[in-house]
């Protein structure tokens, strides 16, 4: 080993507390050192060139840099070491600003700690293996689950962009839910219109390959290399992907869980879903009068379900719309416990329709009794304290979300989780809602909880441009600080692929060992932590390095 | 090193790089101060921390070890830090056993807590200066 | 290949730095185009960095975020460019030409190291807008510590109306304006801890300064100068000395001895011991000081301030020698020997003669001699007659020292007029208030005695000249005009010169007496050996010395380290304003006259030696501070100091800010929202009464990151009860906005939370008409919030008035129809969201439609498409969202603009 | 309860049955010259003894990593081998088709080291002996957590009536109880060996720990012979925790430590975190140290412990996942200090 030390004094902001003209002679005496060199910053151009200088002069293959935190400067000296012909991997930096000089007073002890964190920096650094930044091979192709408003946007936007798509759906029909629907809020255009907009476009690209009545069964591979086998109406089809898009949307509520709504036993009790269709074949009176119930299968625990479905309060308000326009003397009541009208243009519509004459009563349905003249609400208003009792002839359930039925089984081939409600789980709730703890998977749309048309449209497009990016290129850098398994060491006991969150482990049947799919691992190292043997290590944390950087802290030195 | 009569305990701890070594980088740029005994080492993930890390610091002279990770559901890999909290649960409790509790800590600091840092590291710095002197004049 | 290419070539600009806009620039980034990033203010972050906590997992914002930022700033193919907007744009083809305008920051990033010198020094404390102005930053600054880019900013908003010509005046160039500025903001520990930094002998000079810097203080070319010396001695007389800590500091093995304990010599010692040298002082005379102990009076400086300064430099490690002078108690050489350097600031103490006859006679004695004599505390009796020859301070102060001795009748001789007289102004002003007269333009010829004693002085009467070449008129006698004077005593004041007579034939002398020294080094012909003050320049001023004492001082550190010496550069001279500047300054400031400082009054004063001067109050203080010119303005004042306490020499005053042209091929905008502001809603008294805060201010005083490190405080209690109140601006016809800004009901759930988290036995109320907690997790976190105790009432308070104990706050409760009234401490008004203003901007420079409130307008099956083609917007700029829906928008936009440069090949 | 009632005929009747077939084997107790001990039989059963008096190795300890063979192999052993096996399954060592674990009621174990050749072998013989003479019965057995067959595929009971049982509990072990010429009825009977000893957490300090282990020689024979060390390289093979050669001699002069040899406790508070949670307690380290440490009370105190905060038994079901592989959410809030 042939190592160069340089310790900045940051001006005064290390020389203040830490003795460094001191340190620079004290390392000079370490077997191994080449160089040892105090400087006022070495982050300045004249230090830099010390820096290299050093390195070329004294060919030096460790470079410890002693001064600010290492997330200041970024890759300023990474770069450098690269520039003067050394791997850069090779260098290591030490905080003796942040975590010694800024916060200790005691000259003697800052001394004696800034020491010890670099001759640990020193003792690591000697165990270092020189890194590269690697490419791997990635597919330019791209799976997407679920034909849906959220999976189509994705479809044409990976297909736009030049990725080949394969676009499956489990009905036999593309549209999702947005083609059932008469009038999508709030541009109240008719949904079959805007999926037909989006299919006519997918299909003037050559580049996707459209499977419905299809569904998964067989998932294997990694990030930039998925093995895809579906079924298509009882034929079988084997294609590979780089990344998936997974936009397999919702399930309706199915009110009849609930007996008390007594629906699907009478004619007069429909869903909001239903009444897509049209109010005509409901045969009302010229002046019905209609009860909206809100939130049902949503916010309610005692069918396990206290998530709040996001759309459902708008589909209400768009119902009573409906019913006032085509009944313009008709009665409707909306009951509910918040209207949840936050989107754009919500309030506004709910005013007008508050406007318009639709009464909000606020408070739960206790009880629906449909007679044979009309159906019967009791419950209590909880704004004005009363105990009611009306009648209806006919009552609208504004359906909340459930989980799409097959969500489970997917997510157990495509090994991503599942949330406590049943949706699928991404990576972090703000910051990363499409992403899954899988590479190259994507969550999109409903899937991942509930979502209006024009969220489920961003969502899509947003994560098949997550997932654009990343297949782009046709290949993928692999950071450098990732797993790698030492095949002569591993037990093949699995451990680390049990435990390891991005599912980036894979078992090699034949030589019963693991291996490390690089362009899917995270790096956080669990994997090592795992392994009784550290056959699997993280690059750049390998338990040589971190157990000699304990020794520098603590030998008497 | 500084008072002679008494003995200060060493104390190495292991930051994860996106929450807790954040926390000690905020710590030292808002001029926080700690005993100058407390030495952080910097890992990708508290996940990373191989207990034996911890066992060999310890047998090695340390008096005391901290694990500090990301708060439980913020970790930066996910899950990391859940498996970190079943390890070192495991761990105390084996160090328990040999009647070494509080000599192991397991602390949750986010980027933001240069406080909580400051605070949960010179509380553990005391408690084991307590101790080692303690044991001393006996 | 070839396509790929192309597309690494595509340049998008995002403007904004957001949440909205770091997701969209780094989805941008990833699928290889290039990105420029523009952000308004000196960090990115956004709002989103401001937030302590998110809802509804209650994870740390700046946790999640900052590795994100940081992302940024390490991704190649993002270009951040803060402190910068468009200012224009005109449509290229199907890409944009734009026109950025850039602010300039004043320091140079590639230089600043973060450390945080600058901020510590700067004296312009200003409202934090990252802490929503609960907390202070500097007018240099760095909003928070995870700021990217991590380097400061001066926030300089107009250019400062004076020129501070006090500095350059300054011998040792004190931060006037910055300590004038303390002051004036009532910071007057800062105020004093500023002036230390550079004056190790301020007490002194907040006394008997000869204040150079108020001869040219701008503000004189208005009305009258700042009362800076009073101002200064202000600071100093506000703080106890024995407070101020010695700061820990390297020691060396170097050691380096003073000769004489002067004001050189101890300005000398103190910035050495600083430096970590062994510092010695051998002083000839019993006590340390030198002319400030045993030339000036007591009535000017009390020899109690003089003793805590050099209390102080002792403290440092500084061993004085008294009784110890060098030739006699101990050998130059011998010095030489033991140390590795040596300063001699022997000053200036011999008095010069008359050259008259008759000055042997016993009463006419030398002034110095006289002054010293007293101030040693031996009693003289001079008579009551006494004149004083000369007309200098210390003419000045041997004529009122003679007086507070007893005699009755004293009066000065002076050979000019009062306009030529050396001696300080007010101290004239003073000594003919004290009854002192002044017979100018005379000068003994003669002093004549009877029995060896003095009787009567023989005066002449001078005339002066017409100027000379140098500008001077000289006196000359008038032939004849000789006339007598009976006095008992004279004591002779014209003038001092060094006694360097230990020196001879070591180091070569001038006539004068004075040691040549290298002016560039300091140093004198012998190596390691410097010199400085009045034994160098022969008689001057005390700061002079101290400038002297200072500079040889950072020379000395120099060479005692190897160092090549630093070469003092000529400072600038103070520049005057221009006639036009006085008159535009008059016209914006108005005049004022100086607030003098009190003295004693002349009947009690002349009695004893206590002090003349009694100082300023603080209100006074504060006054006359204000008047400082350089004060008046909002941010950075250019007073220096950071300049002068960046040692990379990051700083740079003279950056211009720029306008620079680019060239995009698609644009996305992600300007974010402002708060609404509920000061229009009176019945809620925000900015009127005390405890009524909006949310994002709770949010600040809650955060960890904030001003109390997350404790709630109010008026530096824990409040125990809160109440908060939903849609205060949102869905409100009034305020003219009827949408829901959807993200109110979650903080305020969030807020609830935390306080019942932090304070367990807090009572916590929310108003509100529906609560909207639709997101993934809002509805249990609602729910547990509501759990945990948190007293939801349906209904929106009318009144919030101020009670004995509290806020009243009266709201009917909907759900039960009572009409209450709440006592709380904090009412919260969890405000809604507004266009961000510079929306409006935007919009015209981008010909981009607004919505009736003042948002984008966009199409709902194209969430990011705008009026105009190709810029595309995400995040609030196109109606509320929470965080999550702002990072899927911005992902849409994203991929929009990718759609759209795309297409463009 | 549905099993068959056996014999030890019976049982090698349908050993001798199961070892018709091409690759089959089984492993169980025989007698070598003079101590009954682990046999391997290949074609055919004679000399078969259900239960050990003597504990020498662990039987798992040499029957891992038996891969692809196509072997099918035929356990009889004791309950803390068949969890040690499960544990070895569960670590992917053991293919789970190969073995088909048999468990049988343990009447506990001398050590080998203290033995003459004078035990009986009979279950009720072996326990009487053990019962009236306290001294000899292991440690490890006399702490023993699980003496009953109640692991692995199939489990041999003796019942109160002294009746010896065999109960399926598993496919492989109906299997297997498909070659026993017997019918399967019901048992109601009640069982001899009731649930294991409970004791208190293991507790101990430094100083007991450091005189135990004043006596290691770093042989390393524990580690041999644990049958949950599994690693086919050792983490102390390497340098960083045991250092060797240039390693140690920089690591003495780097510490100044003179102490040798270095690191054992460091060898054996790690060895102690690593099996914590597969550790079966079997107290097979304890025979294989030469230096008599007390090595069970320590490990299977230890493991005890740790196991017991994740409610976890190692060996008692294949389908529990490890601790340290799994979380859960919402629990050990309290972990933080």
């Amino acid at each position: 080993m042939r190592a160069g030390i340089f310790i900045c004094h940051c001006g005064h902001n290390i020389k203040h507390t830490v003795d460094v003209r001191y340190l620079s002679e004290y390392f000079k005496k370490i077997p191994g050192v080449v160089v040892s060199i105090d400087y006022a910053f070495v982050c300045s151009e004249p230090g830099q060139d010390i820096i290299k200088e050093s390195i070329e002069n004294q060919k030096l293959d460790r470079v410890v840099i002693a001064s600010c935190t290492p997330s200041l400067h970024g890759d300023l000296f990474r770069d450098l070491l690269k520039k003067s012909g050394t791997n850069p991997f090779y260098l290591k930096r030490v905080s003796i600003r942040e975590h010694c000089s800024w916060v200790g007073d005691d000259i003697e002890a800052n001394t004696e700690k800034a020491k010890r964190l670099i001759l640990s920096g020193l003792y690591a650094a000697s165990h270092y293996i020189p890194l590269e930044e690697k490419m791997v091979e990635v597919n330019k192709s791209a799976l997407v689950i679920g034909g849906g408003v959220s999976g189509l946007s994705a479809a044409l936007f990976l297909a736009r962009m030049g990725i080949k798509v394969y676009l499956i759906e489990r009905e036999k029909e593309l549209g999702g839910h947005v083609r059932l629907l008469n009038k999508v809020w709030p541009s109240m255009r008719n949904g079959k219109e805007i999926i037909r907009e989006l299919i006519d476009e997918i299909e003037r690209l050559d580049n996707v390959e459209i499977y419905t009545d299809t569904i998964i069964t067989n998932f294997e591979g990694f990030f930039g290399n998925y093995q895809v086998t579906i079924n298509n109406n009882g034929q079988e089809r084997k294609f590979i992907v780089g990344g998936v898009v997974v936009a397999t949307g919702f399930t309706p509520f199915d009110p009849s869980i609930k007996p008390e709504l007594h629906y699907k036993k009478d004619k007069r009790i429909v869903t909001t879903l239903d009444l897509e269709k049209g109010i005509e074949y409901l045969e009302l009176p010229k002046k019905p009068r209609v009860a909206i119930l809100h939130c049902i299968g949503s916010r309610d625990e005692t069918i396990g379900r206290s998530y709040c479905s996001r759309i459902c309060c708008i589909n209400s308000l768009k119902t009573a719309e409906e019913i006032k326009q085509r009944y313009p003397d008709s009665f409707v009541e909306s009951f509910y416990m918040d209207v949840r009208a936050h989107p754009r243009g919500g309030e506004e519509y709910f005013e007008s329709l508050q406007e318009k004459g639709v009464l909000f009563t606020r408070g739960n349905v206790a009880e629906i009794i449909p007679t044979d003249k009309n159906i019967i609400i009791r419950g209590e208003d909880t704004l004005l304290g009363e105990v009611y009792e009306k009648e209806f002839d006919l009552v609208v359930l504004s359906i909340g979300m459930s989980t799409a039925f097959d969500s489970r089984a997917l997510g157990q081939l495509l090994k991503i989780s599942l949330d406590k409600d049943g949706f699928f789980l991404e990576a972090h709730i703000k910051l990363r809602p499409f992403d899954t703890a899988v590479k190259g998977i994507f969550i999109a749309g409903s899937c991942s909880g509930p979502k209006d048309t024009e969220e489920s449209i961003n969502h899509g497009r947003a994560s098949a441009l997550k997932l654009f990016g990343m297949l782009n290129l046709g290949y993928a850098f692999v950071e450098p600080f990732i797993s790698y398994v030492d095949p002569k060491r591993c037990s093949g006991c699995r451990q680390c692929e049990e435990a390891c969150i991005a599912k980036a482990i894979k078992f090699d049947e034949k030589l019963r060992v693991v291996k490390v799919e690089e362009a899917a691992c995270m790096g956080c190292g669990l994997c090592n932590a795992t392994c009784p043997s550290s056959a699997i290590s993280l690059k750049g944390y390998f338990d040589s390095f971190i157990a000699d950087e304990i020794s520098g802290l603590l030998e008497i030195a | 090193m500084t008072d002679k009569t008494e003995k200060a305990p060493e104390v190495v701890g292991f930051a994860c790089s996106y929450c807790t070594f954040k926390a000690s980088e905020m710590a030292g740029s808002l001029r926080m101060k700690y005993p100058e005994k407390v030495r952080v080492i910097q890992v990708p993930c508290s996940s990373r921390v191989d207990p034996a890390f911890v066992i060999k610091a310890i047998f090695e002279g340390a008096d005391g070890v901290f694990v500090s990770g990301c708060h439980p559901g913020d970790c930066h890999f996910i899950r990391g830090n859940y498996f970190t909290r079943r390890k070192m649960a495991a761990l105390k409790e084996m160090f328990k056993a040999f009647s070494m509790e509080g000599k192991v800590k397991l602390f949750w600091i986010s980027a933001a807590e240069a406080r909580k840092f400051i605070e949960k590291i010179t509380n553990f710095y005391n408690e084991l200066r307590e101790e080692k002197n303690a044991g001393k004049k006996n | 290949m070839q396509e790929e290419q192309k597309d690494i070539e595509k340049r998008v600009l995002v403007v904004g730095g957001g949440i909205g806009g770091i997701t969209a620039a780094l989805e941008l980034a990833g699928c290889g185009v290039k990105v420029t990033m523009l952000e308004e203010t000196s960090s990115i972050g956004g709002r989103m960095i401001q937030l302590d906590k998110t809802f509804p997992t209650l994870d740390c914002s700046t946790c999640t975020l900052s590795p994100k930022m940081v992302e940024v700033a390490l991704n190649k193919n993002i270009e951040l460019i803060s402190l910068a907007k468009p200012i224009s744009i005109k449509k290229n083809g199907r890409g944009f030409k734009v026109t950025i305008f850039k602010k300039s920051r004043y320091v140079d990033v590639k230089k600043c190291t973060a450390c945080g010198t600058c901020f510590a020094g700067c004296p312009v404390v200003m409202k934090s807008e990252f802490n929503m102005g609960i907390g202070e930053r500097k007018a240099v600054y760095i909003p928070f510590p995870q700021a990217i880019p991590n380097k400061a900013t001066i926030d300089k908003r107009e250019e400062r109306p004076c020129r501070a010509a006090c500095i350059d005046a300054c011998p040792i160039h004190t931060n006037v304006p910055g300590y004038i500025r303390l002051i004036k903001d009532g910071r007057f520990k800062d105020a004093y801890l500023l002036i230390r930094s550079t004056n190790p002998l301020p007490s002194v000079c907040g006394r008997v300064c000869y204040a150079p810097c108020e001869g040219v203080c701008n503000r004189g070319a208005l009305d009258a100068s700042l009362a800076i010396r009073d101002l200064k001695r202000f600071a100093v007389d506000n703080f106890n000395i024995d407070e101020l800590p010695v700061p820990q500091v390297q020691k060396t093995d170097k050691s380096v001895a003073i000769i004489g304990a002067g004001p050189s010599g101890l300005a000398c010692a103190h910035d050495l011991a600083l430096e970590g040298y062994n510092v010695t002082i051998f002083e000839a005379l019993p006590e340390p000081g030198g002319m400030l102990r045993y030339a000036i009076p007591e009535y000017r400086l009390p020899k109690d301030e003089l003793e805590k300064e050099i209390g102080y430099i002792k403290r440092l490690g500084v061993e004085i020698k008294c009784n110890t002078e060098v030739g006699k108690d101990i050998t130059f050489e011998e010095l030489k020997n033991t140390y590795d350097a040596i300063f001699i600031g022997v000053g200036a103490q011999k008095g010069i003669n008359l050259n008259v006859d008759g000055e042997d006679l016993e009463g006419v004695m030398d002034g110095l001699n006289f002054l010293k004599r007293v101030n040693m505390g031996e009693k003289i009796e001079l008579g009551n007659t006494v004149a004083v020859i000369g007309g200098g301070n210390t003419a000045v102060d041997c004529a009122r020292t003679a007086l507070r001795l007893g005699s009755k009748e004293v009066k000065i001789i002076y050979r000019r007029t009062r306009a030529e007289m050396p001696a300080a102004y007010e101290e004239v002003e003073a000594l003919l208030k004290e009854g002192i007269t002044i017979e100018f333009l005379a000068t003994p010829k003669r002093f004549i005695g009877e029995n060896g004693r003095l009787k009567k002085v023989e005066c002449i009467r001078m005339e002066l000249t017409e100027p000379d070449a140098s500008g001077r008129r000289r006196p000359v006698e008038i032939p004849g005009s000789e006339f007598i004077l009976h006095v008992e005593t004279v004591i002779t004041a014209i003038g001092q010169r060094p006694d360097t007579g230990f020196l001879k034939d070591i180091i070569s002398l001038s006539k004068d007496n004075t040691i040549k020294i290298d002016m560039k080094t300091n140093m004198t012909e012998l190596k390691g050996v410097f010199a400085g003050g009045d034994v160098v320049t022969g008689p001057a001023y005390v700061v002079d010395a101290i400038a002297a004492g200072k500079r040889a001082a950072i020379n000395i550190s120099r060479y005692l380290r190897g160092e090549d010496p630093l070469v003092f550069e000529t400072p600038k001279s103070p520049e005057p304003l221009t006639e036009e500047d006085v008159l535009r300054l008059k016209e914006k400031y108005g005049t004022t006259s100086r607030i003098h400082v009190k003295e004693k009054d002349v009947s009690e004063r002349i009695n004893d030696f206590s002090e003349v001067v009694l100082g300023y109050d603080r209100d006074s203080a504060c006054l006359e501070a204000s008047r400082c010119l350089a004060s008046m303005i909002e941010g950075c004042n250019e007073c220096g100091e950071c300049k002068r306490r960046c040692e990379v020499g990051a700083i740079d005053y003279e950056m211009k800010d720029e306008t620079i042209e680019m060239d995009f091929d698609g644009i996305v905008i992600a300007p974010g929202f402002d708060l609404y502001d509920p000061t229009e809603k009176k019945e809620f008294g925000y900015g009127r009464i005390k405890g009524v805060l909006t949310g994002i201010e709770f949010e600040r005083m809650s955060s960890v990151t904030g001003p109390t490190g997350g404790e709630i405080l109010f008026n530096g209690k824990v409040p125990k009860r809160f109440y908060f109140i939903q849609c205060v601006g949102s869905r409100d016809r009034q305020t003219g906005s009827r949408y829901c800004s959807r993200v109110c009901c979650m903080y305020t759930a969030k807020h609830a939370s935390i306080i019942k988290d932090r304070i367990k036995d807090a009572v916590v109320y929310i108003s509100y008409i529906d609560v909207r907690a639709y997101g993934k997790g809002y509805e249990e976190f609602y729910k547990n919030t509501q759990g945990s105790g948190v007293k939801y009432i349906r209904g929106i308070p009318g009144e919030i008035i101020e009670g004995e104990n509290g806020l009243i706050v009266r709201v009917e409760d909907m759900l039960s129809g009572e009409l209450s009234e709440i006592e709380v401490d904090l009412v919260i008004l969890a405000t809604g969201v507004r266009p961000k203003a510079t929306i409006k901007e935007l919009a015209e420079i981008m010909s981009l439609k607004l919505d009736e409130y003042g948002f984008v307008n966009t199409d709902p099956v194209y969430p990011s498409k705008t009026s105009m083609d190709g810029i595309f917007v995400c995040g609030m700029a196109s109606g509320p969202k929470d965080i999550p829906d702002t990072v899927a928008s911005a992902g849409e936009a994203a991929s929009a603009c990718m759609e759209y440069i795309k297409a463009a090949l | 309860m549905q099993g068959k009632r056996i014999d030890n005929e019976k049982i090698k009747a349908a050993l001798n049955r199961f070892l018709e077939k091409q690759n089959h084997i089984a492993l169980g107790f025989g007698k070598n010259s003079i101590f009954i001990t682990h046999k391997i039989y290949r074609d055919h059963v004679d000399d078969l003894f259900l239960f050990n008096p003597y504990f020498s190795i662990n039987g798992a300890t040499f029957f891992y990593r038996v891969f692809g063979k196509d072997i099918k192999a035929l356990m009889l052993l004791r309950p803390c081998e068949i969890r040690a096996m499960v544990e070895l399954i569960k670590l992917n060592q053991i293919d789970p088709e190969t073995a088909i674990m048999v468990s049988v009621d343990c009447p506990g174990a001398i050590s080998l080291k203290k033995a003459n050749a004078d035990m009986p072998h009979d279950f009720f013989e072996i326990k009487q002996a053990l019962d009236k003479n306290n001294r000899e019965l292991r440690w490890a057995c006399r702490f023993c957590r699980e003496k009953r067959a109640v692991v692995g595929d199939a489990g041999i009971r003796i019942a109160e009536d002294r009746s010896m049982w065999i109960f399926p509990y598993s496919d492989k072990g109906n299997e297997f109880l498909g070659l026993i010429d017997e019918e399967t009825i019901e048992f109601t009977g009640k069982f001899i060996l009731s649930e294991g000893v409970k004791t208190e957490p293991f507790t101990t300090d430094m100083a007991t720990f450091n005189s135990d282990f004043s006596k290691c020689i770093l042989c390393k024979n524990c580690r041999d012979m644990c049958p949950v060390c599994y690693c086919v390289d050792c983490l102390f093979a390497g340098d960083e925790y045991l250092p060797k050669g240039d390693a140690l001699i920089n690591k003495m002069l780097r510490t100044g430590t003179e102490i040798f040899p270095y690191g054992k406790e460091i060898f054996h508070m790690i060895r102690m975190y690593h099996v914590s949670q597969t550790c079966v307690g079997c107290g097979a380290c304890e025979e294989a140290c030469p230096q008599e440490i007390p090595l069970t009370k320590y490990f299977k105190g230890i493991s005890e412990r740790l196991q017991n905060l994740f409610s976890y038994m190692s060996g008692r079901d294949i389908k529990e996942v490890i601790p340290y592989l799994t979380i859960k959410e919402d629990e050990l809030n309290d972990a933080e200090d």
